[in-house]
């Protein structure tokens, strides 16, 4: 098999897949069967496009060609083999829990959520290995209209208002901002393919370069850069696999993933430096981790502060491609990685205390580590990741970040990740504290005969994947070589 | 009007003229003023003049509402017809110049015909709308 | 026969209309309109292919040469807009044999499709000739035939907002003749090659002028340009949903052909962008016409309401591109007029799927129908995207040449209201989306899914609105031939 | 005597456009059309256009008058009053008649043999018509010959409106349908 139809097969086993849920909509069982293998179909064709990369290949499949001279091709590059590997693996891990999440909590329309489940993996996969603006620009919006069928799940009058603002900001900044971009650079270099140090070097000049950046972070909204964050709290009312979806899957991280790659390979990193045409939005992106911290420390639902805990860690990512260094931009590529096993652990546990105690409030869940051991452990461990405490992958990435503000002499910027980091703690670490050392109020009283002390752990297939993501936690710490070295040619392209 | 007597015999005896009228634009169009839209006018005119005076059931008799209808389109298919038979002999569309060896015979040809077309459905729409507005008054009072 | 391919174009449904109307029954009468139909799009394919190979087709009638006699001639614009007539025609006519048995009165139905027939012949007879008082002759079989379908509509109002097109409509051609008889005192010719030989050395006469503003209005009033577009939104409305389908999808675009064949090929490309200052008087009516009418889309209530000022604000963009005076503009108002035409026709055939069934398209009524539905709604969301202009669709190809030709001249305002509008677009479209998929359904149980002979002409288009967006080399190369055809006269 | 003539017809024409739109009684209307088609009908004759004189006399004055008259046994005699003063359209139509006023001023003399009309497809006409068609009156041979598509046109665009006025008046009495605001009401009330 050519790597090149290994690419066309990354998005047809998610396709594939869809279509077996179809078809198998009456047998729960096998629908979620033909969900897992896809899922690890998909995986294993990943890793064989990894495999590739990594051995200096760079695929290519030339999909179709819309509009003359502006053609729908795929191409793996480092970047975004590191998407694509981490948001394959993480569909495994989410259909899992999904299995014990949906049945648990006896969710109606399941065959849908499968459903629109794969096809946001095949975006997700399009994004990843988008070969061009274009490419990327189609795949994004696609990632967006899959995803709002999982969003209004509930189909209630919130869901609904949810909805409309997901896809309102989502629509709003790709159509308003990011088209307008993408045809601008058109209009400027006459291409739109991804290239190695850029394609803007030598044709743009000027104010021209620091408005059409701005253009591409904030048109590319899902990277939720303040103030187009608020579709990220909006849709937390979905359930909470899709927000493991939004969250750490796909979604989010495809948005700073855009912004990543439109930094490398479409006005590169040295020129983006030399032109300093980044620098004001490393203070949007700085602005945005300590709001995005503070209005997290408010917030007393679980989700909702998990939600803005999130807006906060994006521009992370956000910050490193601004730094327009290479440090910068391998830190940001290792924070995809790191934060979405962290956050996702996070989610699957408040995910878990819903469907088994219905608890939402980060105040109600007071001793609810003795109930559920296993979820409030691998609560700790992923927010001790998100923190950025060693041996855990966290700690990796924000190493990396850190190192790049003060390489760059930004000694504000580190300034602002250290207080981050301190926000971090303070509004995640309380809620396992809570959970393992402070008693539950009137304990046993309400509870009936299973209250207690007596141990009510979720579902075993969230059990089962929320471990798997802890794990990963630890795992990747130690990985973290391997994830660098596969980032290091784009390191070497911009000469760093 | 019906039982008025000058009225009755006048329409009677200027019917015939009108229609020879008719008649004789379309047939002098290649000589004076006239073809066969005028024609059909002053044709459809003769009949609207019989059905004020005799009555609509009268003149439906002997011209009925399908026979008009029929006209409306049939013209149509002549004139249109006229112009598929010279591009099966091989000219083009209405060349009437392949209707006859001489390509002024064929010219003469071609004209009346068409103009007959145009005669025919003139005529024939006229009526049918005449019909239809006078039928209808009939039935709402 | 291939020589006569031009004539054929217009002779086929020209005769088909008279024996509909012999014809008593209705499903010979039927059968007849779909044949014609079909037999009038491979004519303009073959069109379209000779045209490419040959270049411009001319065709003599009655063997006279032009300018002597009337001259049909066909070049890359007008074998395009055939094609697009051809399209639609074909699609919606075996749609027209399901929808019009329940909303037209059986006996009716034959000259019902007689004066389809004819709308057919009067359009193709516009696209297709060389000639400008033919054009006129031809423009009112197919307006005189509109104003009658149109008022064969089910609800009452459907005859107050034919008589008011009629009205309007009248005005336009009225105007137009008008213009025509000007060029004619300048000249002394009708053919159009032959005018746009002789009308430069009268360029500077005030009659010329004249003769351009009342041919402009009434060409404008045609093609339903804001603030001239107050006959469309009830005429669409009201009408039957067959028709409603045809003529938004051709009707107007034969008219925008009427403007670009008048402004660009006889008057030229120089004295309308230069003289005339054509575009930028037609420029801010666009924009305004794309901002405000979807804005008034966004309130509407009636859903064919809704796309019908859809239809105006997007004609807004087919204007707008000509405005931008460039082979990418124009390029762009030739694909959008295909585009379009495609998108609406899916749309309104989806609404008409609705009618069939439960009887109205008030928003309200629509609550739930994603469900009971599925297929024809499903063909309402790809129509609805396309609208939009999401990627992978034809909407997004035509609003893609429309920006790049704002920037290209450096109109950085003009492609961020096009953006915009989009927005508004995503916000009309997304409430009847919402409303179907997300409420639950409450009517009686007539809401089940639309016959077969409904459904599959409309997935037809719905399904070439993506094809044409994910392929649209062919339509792009045969648009921007087009484009460079209109602006040959500009040296670009 | 020419010129006299035709300043009397205008005369009256204007004279009779005038009553047309002030007149509210819709039989006197219809009358006035006539006469008003029939003055233009002299004027055409005095501009030496017989033919389009003699059709605008059977046309205008003669079968739509009957038409007319049929039309107003339907829907009565006398006209609604408008429900407020048409001050657009008065100002459209003076618009109008003040820009072709503006554009006839550039118009070549009427009657001047140097005109392009009679110059440039006219002469072919005038001089090989007899050649060609072999027929005295050049008007028919341009009108159904050299023109002839044009004609075949129009006697479909009569045909149009007789399939146009046949759908509209068929014997119909159809059921109204609901109008679009009670429609889902009734559809919920079911």
């Amino acid at each position: 098999m050519t790597s090149g139809a290994l690419l066309g097969f990354t998005l047809l086993a998610p396709l594939a897949g869809a279509a077996a849920i179809a078809l198998l909509r009456a047998r729960p069982n096998a629908r979620e069967t033909a969900s897992l293998v896809a899922s690890g179909t998909l995986f294993v064709i990943v890793l064989q496009v990894y495999l590739a990369v990594s051995g200096g290949n760079r695929p290519e499949l030339a999909l179709a060609e819309p509009i003359p001279g502006i053609s729908i091709t795929l191409e793996a590059e480092p970047l975004g083999v590191l998407f694509a590997l981490v948001a394959s693996f993480l569909w495994i891990v989410t259909t899992m829990y999904s299995i014990g999440y949906m049945r648990g909590h006896r969710e109606s329309n399941q065959t849908r959520f499968y459903l629109f489940f794969a096809f946001a993996i095949a975006s997700a996969m399009g994004v990843a290995f988008a070969g061009n603006l274009f490419t990327l620009f189609v795949f994004y919006e696609l990632l967006s209209l899959t995803t709002f069928p999982l969003v209004t799940h509930a189909g209630t009058a919130k869901a609904r208002r949810a909805g409309r603002v997901y896809l309102g900001i989502l629509l709003t900044t790709s159509i308003g901002l990011l088209l307008l971009a993408i045809a601008w650079t058109y209009a400027i270099t006459g291409t739109l393919d991804f290239r190695e140090g850029g394609i803007l070097e030598g044709r743009a000049a000027g104010a021209v370069v620091p408005v059409l950046l701005g253009l591409y972070v904030f048109g590319i909204g899902k990277a939720a850069v303040m103030p187009l964050h608020r579709w990220l709290p909006a849709a937390m009312v979905a359930p909470t696999p899709v927000s493991a979806l939004l969250h750490a899957v796909a979604v989010v991280k495809a948005g700073v993933f855009a912004v990543l790659k439109v930094t490398v390979y479409v006005f590169g990193i040295d020129f983006l430096a030399e032109a300093g045409a980044s620098a004001w939005l490393t203070w949007v992106a700085a602005a945005t981790i300590i709001l995005g911290s503070l209005v997290a420390l408010t917030k007393d639902n679980l989700k909702a502060r998990l939600a803005y805990s999130t807006v906060s860690q994006l521009s992370y990512v956000v910050l490193g491609a601004m730094l327009a260094s290479s440090l910068g931009v391998g830190g940001g590529g290792m924070h995809i990685v790191t934060h979405a096993f962290g956050k996702i652990t996070l989610f699957f546990c408040a995910g878990a205390i819903y469907v088994v105690a219905h608890k939402t409030e980060v105040s109600q869940m007071r001793g609810l580590g003795r109930t559920m051991p296993v979820t409030m452990t691998a609560f700790l461990i992923g927010a001790l990741s998100v923190v950025g405490v060693p041996p855990l992958a966290g700690s990796i990435s924000k190493w990396y970040l850190l190192g790049a503000t003060l390489d760059a002499g930004q000694i504000g910027l580190a300034a602002v990740l250290v207080v981050s980091t301190l926000l971090n703690v303070a509004y995640l670490l309380p809620i396992p504290i809570l959970a393992f050392f402070s008693k539950a109020e009137g304990e046993t009283a309400d509870r009936g005969p299973q209250g207690g002390t007596a141990i009510s752990e979720a579902p075993v297939w969230c059990l089962i994947a929320l471990s798997i993501a802890a794990l990963g936690c630890i795992a990747l710490f130690f990985w973290a070589d391997r994830v660098y070295q596969l980032l290091q040619p784009i390191a070497a392209a911009a000469g760093g | 009007m019906r039982d008025d007597f000058i009225v009755r015999v006048g329409a009677r005896i200027v019917t015939p003229f009108i229609v020879t009228f008719a008649l004789y634009v379309h047939f002098h169009g290649d000589f004076g003023p006239g073809g066969g839209f005028q024609a059909g006018v002053i044709l459809a005119a003769a009949f609207a003049l019989l059905a004020l005076v005799y009555g609509l059931e009268a003149v439906q008799r002997v011209l009925p509402p399908w026979f008009v209808r029929g006209c409306a389109a049939l013209g149509v298919l002549i004139f249109a017809g006229v112009g598929v038979v010279t591009m099966l002999l091989g000219h083009s569309y209405l060349g009437y110049n392949a209707l006859a060896h001489d390509p002024k015979h064929g010219q003469h040809y071609g004209i009346l015909l068409v103009e007959l077309g145009v005669l025919v459905t003139v005529f024939g729409v006229m009526t049918t709308i005449f019909y239809l507005f006078a039928g209808r008054a009939g039935r709402g009072e | 026969m291939s020589a006569h391919l031009p004539v054929l174009q217009v002779l086929v449904p020209l005769l088909a209309a008279p024996v509909c109307a012999l014809l008593r029954s209705a499903r010979a009468a039927a059968a007849l309109a779909v044949l014609a139909s079909w037999t009038t799009l491979a004519v303009a394919l073959a069109l379209l292919g000779e045209v490419k190979s040959a270049g411009v087709v001319s065709y003599a009638i009655g063997g006279w040469v032009p300018p002597i006699g009337i001259e049909y001639r066909v070049d890359m614009v007008n074998a395009w807009v055939l094609v697009i007539v051809g399209t639609i025609a074909s699609v919606v006519s075996p749609y027209m044999v399901v929808s019009v048995s329940s909303e037209v009165e059986r006996r009716r139905i034959p000259l019902f499709y007689a004066a389809y027939l004819l709308c057919l012949t009067g359009l193709l007879g516009i696209a297709v000739t060389g000639d400008v008082f033919n054009v006129f002759v031809f423009l009112e079989i197919s307006s005189l035939s509109a104003y009658a379908l149109i008022a064969m509509g089910t609800r009452r109002r459907a005859l107050t907002a034919a008589f008011r097109y009629l009205v309007m409509g009248s005005v336009g051609a009225t105007f137009i003749v008008i213009g025509i008889g000007l060029l004619y005192v300048m000249t002394g010719s009708l053919n159009m090659a032959d005018l746009a030989v002789l009308l430069p050395e009268v360029w500077d006469s005030r009659t010329v002028k004249v003769a351009y503003g009342f041919l402009g209005v009434g060409f404008c009033l045609k093609l339903a340009l804001f603030p001239l577009h107050l006959w469309l939104p009830n005429a669409y409305a009201y009408a039957p949903s067959a028709v409603t389908a045809f003529m938004a999808s051709t009707a107007t675009k034969v008219a925008v052909y009427m403007l670009l064949r008048f402004f660009l090929t006889i008057f030229g490309a120089p004295f309308s962008f230069g003289t005339m200052a054509l575009d930028r008087l037609l420029l801010p009516l666009a924009l305004v016409a794309i901002v405000s009418m979807s804005m008034v889309a966004v309130l509407q209530v009636d859903v064919k309401r809704l796309l019908a000022y859809s239809s105006v604000a997007q004609i807004g963009y087919v204007v707008l591109g000509l405005s931008l005076a460039s082979v990418t503009g124009l390029t762009a108002t030739l694909l959008h007029l295909f585009n379009h035409a495609l998108m609406k026709g899916a749309l309104f055939m989806a609404m008409g799927c609705v009618v069939y069934r439960i009887g109205s398209v008030h928003i309200d009524a629509m609550a739930g129908l994603g469900r009971r539905m599925p297929w024809t709604m499903a063909a309402f969301v790809v129509g609805g995207l396309s609208l939009v202009g999401v990627p992978l669709t034809v909407g997004f190809v035509s609003k893609w040449y429309l920006i790049l030709g704002a920037i290209e001249r450096g109109w950085w305002p003009v492609a961020v209201v096009v953006l915009l509008a989009s927005l508004l677009a995503l916000v009309y479209v997304w409430r009847v989306v919402e409303t179907a998929y997300m409420r639950p359904y409450e009517g009686d149980g007539r809401a089940v899914e639309a016959p077969p002979g409904l459904l599959l002409p409309t997935w037809v288009l719905a399904a070439a609105s993506i094809y044409f967006g994910v392929f649209a080399k062919s339509t792009v190369a045969t648009a921007e031939q087009a484009a460079r055809v209109l602006m040959s006269g500009v040296g670009s | 005597m020419i010129t006299v003539v035709g300043i009397v017809l205008f005369t009256l024409l204007g004279a009779t456009a005038l009553a047309l739109v002030r007149v509210r009684n819709l039989f006197a209307v219809v009358m006035l059309a006539g006469v008003y088609s029939l003055l233009s009908a002299g004027l055409f004759t005095v501009m030496d256009a017989v033919d389009v004189a003699f059709t605008e006399a059977a046309v205008g004055a003669g079968i739509s008058t009957v038409l007319f008259l049929g039309a107003l046994a339907l829907v009565g005699h006398r006209e609604a009053q408008p429900s407020h003063r048409p001050i657009l359209p008065l100002a459209v139509v003076a618009v109008t008649g003040a820009t072709l006023v503006y554009g006839t001023m550039d118009l070549p003399g009427f009657g001047d043999p140097a005109n392009p009309v009679h110059h440039h497809v006219a002469d072919h006409y005038l001089e090989e018509s007899s050649r060609e068609i072999g027929i005295p009156n050049v008007v028919t041979s341009v009108l159904a010959s050299y023109r002839g598509y044009d004609t075949m046109g129009e006697t479909t665009v009569v045909f149009a409106a007789a399939v146009g006025v046949m759908l509209l008046l068929a014997g119909r009495r159809r059921k109204p349908a609901p109008e679009p605001d009670e429609a889902p009401a009734a559809a919920a009330d079911r």
